[in-house]
């Protein structure tokens, strides 16, 4: 059987985890198979975790997010026989499946939409843990940002510096508060569990917001701008439809393959006039096409919209 | 009030506080739709079942032995010692500062480092509530309870800011070299024979055996150990006798540290090989549930130690293989401390009539 | 034994009457099938010896234990006492040997406490101040209403406690050795307010081991033995002799027979001594004296007038300053030698007041407490790092034998011993380290009169030997019996020296009261 | 900082600072009884988790706190028993119910609503919604006390209000009323209130039932006025720092507010390192500010700042006869 091992925020925090936890979900309806999962409780479990799911046959052995890899580098070897796949982090180990995604470039799109959105030319941007990968959303979200308002105002925060950072709705809550007072009133949340305080935040004080990995839309109809698509269900559901055979190596998920994408659903058409929807349909064209390139943060550790 | 006789005491009032403590779990699993039955199963299975299981149970044992050693000198100079967690967690910072500032060839030699680094680290750290203590009588739970705090925040800074080498996201120091990497049981010649797959208890089981037997020589052979007991029974006699309350303070709470933060030779050094946030899994706070469970004796920490390490492996396979949530743990620990800890003398109660009739019978 | 009661007047019921009450502590029997009556209007006396039960049997009267068995009547009717409310409300007061105040709230507040008129604290406050005004006048009771107690001294706390009982109009009032911590003219004065209260038709109980007081002011008297009532008396009828007899059971010796002393070169050199306590309070204030070898110098006092600090700091557990010499040599009395450790090893040893508190671990075994203070004696090391529990066992089934402590099994926890057979452990470990300096405190404190001649005995020979003794007790006969030279402290200081077969109980209790040189027209 | 920068931080103080304040009002009757808690941090959790599903069950919040203080007075009835009847180590029984605590919860939720221990979000009727305060908005245009009364101090959940109403009754009941006297007292020297025919055990109860109430309204404000339903050890460790506080506010009912404020205070300051680095001009790292109420407590225990003396029968089970 495949299994799937969650990281710290839980396989329900409505964003990244459960985005994973639906590709398991779907693939089990359809298969009729069964899966292993697990839920991490803290740091030092990693390590039991994936050594007990490759002890138990389990295979493919999928994990989500970037804290495993360190952890799996070591345990990898130990296992030759069992296949993994870790999710936003590149892992170079002959039995390893590295499955990483263009972030940039989905933030770009729905940087597109808040920049059309806000009357006030400020945006906000909370992010979880302060790390690179998540600057990179920043990074592309600037991009679209100041591509359709080159004066527009981008205010970003970071909610800390452990992996707590994905799991504080409160303090989620309160930066989104302190970023409309500053005059934003559209707000970007890529932060796992958090971005559920910056969601209900910016919902209870009128203003939009954005949601990620997962379609959010539905958590405020009406209020929610769009979200930020990042298909880990799809990723997990290729691994686990690819079993045992799947492939190591690195996947890159973009926007051509549907890696990653801004979400339009009943919830957020209101809000969604022709017009945005052209300017960002535009966008996404000359993505794929390469006309646009997104900067990617993790390149070069550098951003051309933004300064951190 | 009838007393109880000394067996009874030591033996079956831990154990009836067990038996209780089990009892509502059952109930709690049988409340939230569950079976208790499979549950023990499951938890039997995946703790003691195979060689491989015990190889975990044994490493969480391992620790809890350090943890519950630590709570039990610090009770008996009658200081309730809560602040282990943070002692561990320190420890850990001086083990991965002992195994990263020297390439070490060979883990004999990074070992005995590494034990000074922890000691000295978690010692240091109970250091400061046991002054505050001794001078200024400042109450060692709350105190401890702070540091514990002060430690987490602490060691999330040095990770994040000083010790994550350069390009990593996750906030840990850099692994280890190999030269410091302790022999697990799987590595450790004839006793490989057992363990034949990998499993993390490794040689610092031996450590913790010898620390249970160098403890119980302290508090029962040593004059230290004498005025440690004397002066947690009567702080006025052992004035009375001499014994100076600042000196046993602060040695019984240095020992105690120490030993708190010998812990993380055996999940940091011997496990994770690096330094992770949260490295002691709440070690420190079990450590007064085995303590508790086992009377303040280095025997009696000995097999606390194994039924939590039971119990923590146990729980950690519920949480694997079965809907029932990993948390259970956390509630049959609270129960046990509880019952052990806090409602003693309701379960001496239970058993004062038993010992009654028996004794009207002799007479 | 012959029991006489009471004549009782036959027309009044008797304002207390406690009827077949026994009450049990674990295996201790505190009273056993007591029965009393007490006429209103009367002072009642009960004497005993320390445990015989005296304040168990009144905190029962009072609802604050519970009996095991018995009955109670309150003027005739009978009277279920199953708290304190019961018995305020029965109209008793107590005024408890260790007093129930809250020491950081006012007077005003501790009185109310319990007896508030309604739910707001205000009106209470308001009438409690009134009523105190007028009792305070009634029977010259006078505490200001607004100090807080714990800044009050002992003797206006005590009146603190007796006009919370007025307040709560209590007809009854119990008194659990009121004078204990009084000097003789505070204790007068208290005697004039029972008196006074007696007259308005109070009846009241009053505990002590006093006789001199029984004899002073009570109507009749009840005697109380090792949990039974062994007697009740006219006091008017009785004499001191026979009141002693019946607390002891037989005749009582007070007189130790021992040689003269010869006493040699000086021992112990004390100069202008003085402690301050935690609290900043000065606990003797400049005391100078000396012991010769071969002498006991007894310290006679009322309880809590330097003796016990006098003893804390001469045996390394309180810091003091001024100089004291032992043996011709500077003890330290601040620094790094100034503990029980450093005086041992000079040679001092000391049983301390309070033994159980101070003297021995009760948890710890008869052995582990021979050892006690002693454990980094030589003889008792295996090594450098380990102890050698053996050979104190071995010592320890020595001793037993020698101080015929019962039952003698060095492993029984020290708990498990009597209080007498407690007190001669610690004499054991004392004094066979054949000091140079004996401390002793209250060495008979609980102990029964066979154990008490046979202490008395050790501590004879003991100065026999040519070593010198510092005998601080409370019991003047004890004080009188054994020592060389007596001096009488009073407020931190020693008021005078005498030979006890050149004074007598008379001089001796003024110089406690802090009469100066011992005449009582002196002042 | 400027001004309005300031009002935005205060805005979160208060909210930061109610489940505080109100467990350490909590925390106050229980210790001034002589029961010392340091099961608060259960307790709440205990009552963010009856709050959250009762709400989340039922659509209303109100319904949802009744739960939470009902979670909340369990608990604090187990630690009652095991305090006062059976003369347990009061420590340990806090230690040992806040473990209990907080893996009963997560299994409890995760029964209830099969969302790895969460409980579903709520909204609606289900949270405490904002009450304006009269004449917020008319008042909103005077300088400095128009934001103040209108940004700071409006617009805030019920149970913000409640709390701090908690503060001067507290106060008026601990010193102007016969219980607080008695509650004083016992907490002092239980004797004396025995001997005054007044019950110790029944004056204890009722303390240790008041903490469970408050800790239930903490609770409560937690999962649904802080936050959109209850998550696993949601309560981070505010029962401690209520903890912290009532020992720096040294028992005191207006301290407690003062203290819990200032706790508060540096919570929402954690929220604004950019404020933080701008007002100071370097920057503090947030690990700092999360542990600076834990180190101010230390340095109050230290008795460097006035000392910090405890009630003091504290701790000690009440025992007539040995
Ligand atoms: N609370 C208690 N628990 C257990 N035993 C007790 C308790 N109070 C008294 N005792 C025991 O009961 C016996 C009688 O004690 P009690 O205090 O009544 O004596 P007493 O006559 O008042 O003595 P004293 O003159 O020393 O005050 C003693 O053996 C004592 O140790
Ligand atoms: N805590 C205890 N546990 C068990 N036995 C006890 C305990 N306390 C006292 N005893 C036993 O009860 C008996 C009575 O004790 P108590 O202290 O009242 O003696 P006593 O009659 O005053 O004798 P002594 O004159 O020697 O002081 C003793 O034989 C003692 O061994
Ligand atoms: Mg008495
Ligand atoms: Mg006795």
């Amino acid at each position: 059987d495949p299994a799937i091992i969650y990281d710290l925020g839980g396989k329900f925090d409505k964003s990244f985890n459960e985005a994973a936890y639906n590709g398991a979900e779907r693939w089990k309806a359809e298969t009729g198979g069964t899966y292993k999962e697990l839920e991490m409780q803290s740091e030092a479990q990693r390590e039991q975790a994936l050594r007990r799911l490759a002890e138990s046959g389990a295979n493919p052995v999928v994990m989500t997010g970037f804290a495993f890899g360190d952890v799996l580098n070591k345990v990898a070897p130990d296992y030759p026989d069992t296949k993994f796949a870790i999710i936003d982090m590149v892992v170079d180990q002959p039995n390893v499946k590295s499955i990483v995604f263009t972030e940039e470039q989905g933030s770009y799109l729905v940087g597109v939409l808040a920049a059309k959105a806000s009357k006030t030319g400020t945006v906000g941007f909370v992010g979880g843990m302060d790390i690179p990968l998540i600057r990179k959303f920043a990074c592309g979200y600037a991009q679209g940002v100041k591509a359709v308002n080159p004066d527009a105002k981008i205010i970003v925060n970071m909610t800390g510096s452990t992996p707590a950072a994905w799991n504080d709705p409160v303090k989620g809550a309160e930066i989104a508060k302190a970023q409309k007072a500053q005059g934003a009133d559209v707000i970007y949340a890529a932060a796992g569990g958090t971005g559920i305080g910056v969601l209900q935040a910016a919902a209870d004080e009128g203003i939009l917001s954005i949601g990620v990995d997962s379609n959010q839309n539905y958590l405020h109809p009406g209020k929610v701008l769009t979200s930020m698509l990042k298909r880990v269900d799809n990723a997990v559901y290729e691994a686990f439809k690819a079993g045992e055979n799947i492939e190591p190596g690195i996947e890159v998920m973009d926007l051509a393959k549907g890696g990653v994408d801004y979400a339009l659903d009943e919830n957020n058409a209101a809000l969604i006039t022709d017009e945005m929807k052209a300017a960002v349909e535009e966008a996404k064209a000359k993505i794929i096409s390469g006309e646009i390139k997104v900067h990617d943060y993790m390149a070069d550790e550098t951003c051309p919209a933004l300064t951190f | 009030m009838t007393r109880l006789p000394r067996w009874a005491d030591l033996v079956l009032v831990p154990l009836i506080s067990l038996l209780l403590a089990g009892v509502i779990s059952a109930l709690v699993i049988l409340a939230i739709g569950q079976s208790p039955w499979e549950a023990l199963r499951t938890m039997v299975v995946g703790a003691l079942g195979s060689p491989y299981a015990w190889g975990y149970t044994l490493y969480y044992a391992t620790s809890f032995m350090f943890t519950g050693l630590a709570v039990t000198v610090a009770f008996h100079a009658s200081l309730f010692n809560i602040g282990g967690e943070g002692q561990a967690t320190l420890g850990g910072l001086g083990v991965a500062l002992v195994c990263l500032s020297f390439p070490w060839p060979h883990w004999t030699l990074a070992l005995p480092a590494a034990m000074v680094g922890a000691a000295l680290f978690g010692a240091a750290w109970a250091a400061i509530p046991a002054w505050l203590q001794a001078r200024r009588g400042s109450h060692i739970v709350i105190t401890t309870i702070m540091f514990n705090y002060i430690a987490a925040a602490l060691i999330i800074y040095l990770l994040v800011s000083v010790l994550k080498p350069a390009g990593q996201m996750d906030p840990a120091t850099a692994r280890f070299p190999e030269g410091a990497h302790l022999p697990q049981l799987n590595e450790i010649p004839l006793v490989n024979l057992i363990f034949d797959k990998q499993v993390p208890a490794n040689v610092t089981l031996f450590i913790a055996l010898i620390a249970c037997w160098l403890v119980w020589v302290l508090l029962w052979r040593t004059r230290l150990g004498y005025e440690i007991r004397a002066f947690g029974r009567s702080e006025p006699a052992a004035l009375y006798a001499g014994i100076s309350p600042f000196r046993v303070t602060m040695l019984a709470m240095l020992i105690s540290g120490a030993l708190a933060g010998l812990m993380s030779i055996n999940n940091v050094m011997g496990e994770s090989e690096r330094l992770l946030q949260n490295s002691t899994e709440g070690a420190g706070f079990i450590g007064i549930a085995v303590a508790l469970m086992g009377r303040n004796h280095p025997f009696g920490v000995f097999l606390a130690a194994l039924l939590f390490g039971f119990l923590f492996q146990g729980g950690a396979e519920l949480g694997l293989w079965t809907t029932i949530p990993i948390e259970l743990r956390t509630v049959v620990q609270g129960l046990v401390i509880l019952f052990t800890g806090a409602l003693d003398y309701m379960v001496r109660m239970m058993l004062v009539p038993f010992f009654r009739a028996r004794k009207l019978e002799a007479a | 034994m012959g029991r006489r009661d009471t004549a009782a007047p036959l027309d009044v019921p008797p304002a207390i009457e406690l009827r077949g009450i026994s009450k049990a502590f674990g295996t201790v029997q505190a009273n056993k099938d007591i029965s009393i009556r007490v006429m209103p209007g009367t002072i009642h006396g009960i004497i005993g010896e320390n445990g015989a039960g005296k304040s168990t049997l009144m905190s029962i009267l009072y609802g604050f234990y519970r009996a095991d068995s018995g009955e109670i009547f309150i003027n005739g009717k009978k009277t279920e006492i199953h708290d304190s409310q019961d018995a305020i409300r029965a109209g008793i007061g107590m005024v408890f040997q260790h007093f129930k105040l809250v020491p950081n709230f006012t007077v005003l507040e501790n009185i109310v406490l319990g007896a508030e008129d309604g739910a707001l604290l205000r009106p209470s406050l308001a009438k409690a101040r009134r009523v105190l005004d007028e009792l305070a006048r009634e029977y010259e009771l006078e505490v200001d209403p607004d100090a807080v107690v714990e800044d009050l001294s002992v003797g206006h706390q005590q009146r603190v406690e007796i006009l919370k009982a007025l307040y709560r109009h209590a007809d009854i009032l119990i008194l659990d050795e009121p004078t204990g911590v009084l000097t003789p003219a505070e204790a007068d004065h208290l005697f004039r307010i029972l008196k006074n209260l007696k007259e308005q038709g109070k009846t009241i109980i009053l505990i002590t081991h006093k006789l001199r007081e029984i004899m002073e002011v009570t109507d009749t008297v009840s005697v109380m033995r090792r949990g039974e009532m062994t007697a009740t008396v006219r006091t008017a009828e009785t004499s001191p002799e026979q009141l002693a007899e019946l607390m002891v059971g037989r005749k009582v010796l007070l007189n130790v027979p021992k040689a003269p002393a010869s006493p040699g070169a000086t021992v112990l050199e004390v100069e202008d001594l003085r402690v301050t306590d935690a609290d900043g309070v000065e606990r003797l204030k400049g005391i100078s004296f000396q012991i010769r070898a071969g002498e006991i110098l007894g310290i006679a006092g009322v309880a809590g007038n330097g003796q016990s600090e006098l003893l804390a700091v001469l045996g390394g557990i309180m810091k003091g300053q001024g100089r004291v010499r032992l043996n011709g040599e500077e003890l330290d009395l601040t620094g790094r030698h100034s503990d029980g450790q450093s005086r041992r090893a000079r040679g001092i040893a000391h049983v301390p007041e309070d033994r159980q508190r101070l003297g021995m671990i009760l948890d710890f075994t008869a052995w582990e407490n021979v050892a006690f203070g002693y454990h980094h004696d030589p003889a008792y090391q295996k090594n450098r790092w380990l102890m050698d529990n053996d050979a104190i066992l071995r010592d320890t089934m020595g001793k037993m034998e020698r101080f015929d402590v019962r039952p003698p099994i060095p492993t029984l926890q020290a708990k498990n011993f009597s209080g007498g057979n407690q007190q001669k452990i610690i004499l054991a470990r004392e004094i066979e380290r054949n000091p140079d300096l004996l401390l002793v405190g209250q060495p008979t404190r609980g102990v029964d009169i066979g154990a008490i001649e046979f202490i008395h005995k050790r501590i004879v020979e003991l100065r026999d030997a040519g070593k010198a003794v510092l005998l601080v007790s409370v019991e003047l006969d004890e004080i009188m019996s054994l020592s060389d030279r007596i001096a009488v402290m009073f407020d931190g200081r020693i008021m005078g020296e005498r030979l006890p077969e050149q004074t007598d109980e008379r001089e001796l209790g003024l110089l406690m009261a802090g009469v100066a040189n011992g005449k009582g027209d002196a002042r | 900082m400027d001004f309005s920068t300031l009002v935005q931080i205060l805005d979160s103080t208060m909210r930061l600072a109610t489940p505080l304040l109100l467990a350490c009002l909590a925390g106050l009757y229980s210790e001034r009884s002589g029961i010392f808690d340091i099961g608060l941090e259960g307790k709440m959790l205990m009552a963010a988790m009856c709050t959250g599903a009762v709400a989340a069950l039922t659509g209303s919040v109100w319904l949802g706190m009744l739960a939470g203080i009902g979670g909340s007075i369990l608990f604090a009835l187990v630690h009652g028993l095991a305090s006062i009847t059976f003369r347990g180590n009061q420590l340990i029984s806090g230690v040992a119910l806040n473990f209990v605590a907080s893996g009963v919860t997560v299994l409890i939720a995760q029964a209830l609503f099969r969302q790895g221990g969460r409980t579903p979000p709520l909204s609606g009727d289900a949270r405490f919604n904002p009450i304006e305060l009269p004449f917020a908005a008319q008042l909103a245009d005077i300088p400095i006390i128009g934001p103040l009364y209108s940004d700071v101090l409006s617009g805030h959940g019920a149970l913000v209000y409640v709390a701090l109403l908690a503060v001067p009754v507290t106060w008026w009941v601990l010193f102007r009323t016969r219980f607080g006297l008695r509650l004083r007292a016992v907490g002092e020297n239980p004797a004396s209130v025995d001997t005054a025919g007044v019950s110790v055990i029944r004056l204890r109860y009722t303390a240790v039932i008041i903490t469970g109430i408050l800790c239930g309204l903490a609770g409560a404000y937690l999962a649904a006025g802080l936050q959109t339903g209850f998550g696993k050890e949601m309560t981070a460790g505010r029962g401690y720092i209520a903890l912290a506080a009532l020992i720096f506010a040294k028992w005191r009912p207006w301290h407690a507010l003062m203290a819990t404020f200032l706790f508060g205070f540096f919570q929402a300051l954690a929220l604004r390192p950019d404020v933080i680095r701008g007002t100071l001009g370097f920057d503090v790292p947030v690990p700092a500010l999360d542990a600076l109420p834990y180190v101010l407590t230390v340095i109050v225990l230290a008795g460097f700042v006035g000392r910090a003396i405890p009630p003091r029968a504290g701790g000690e089970p009440y025992v007539k006869e040995r």
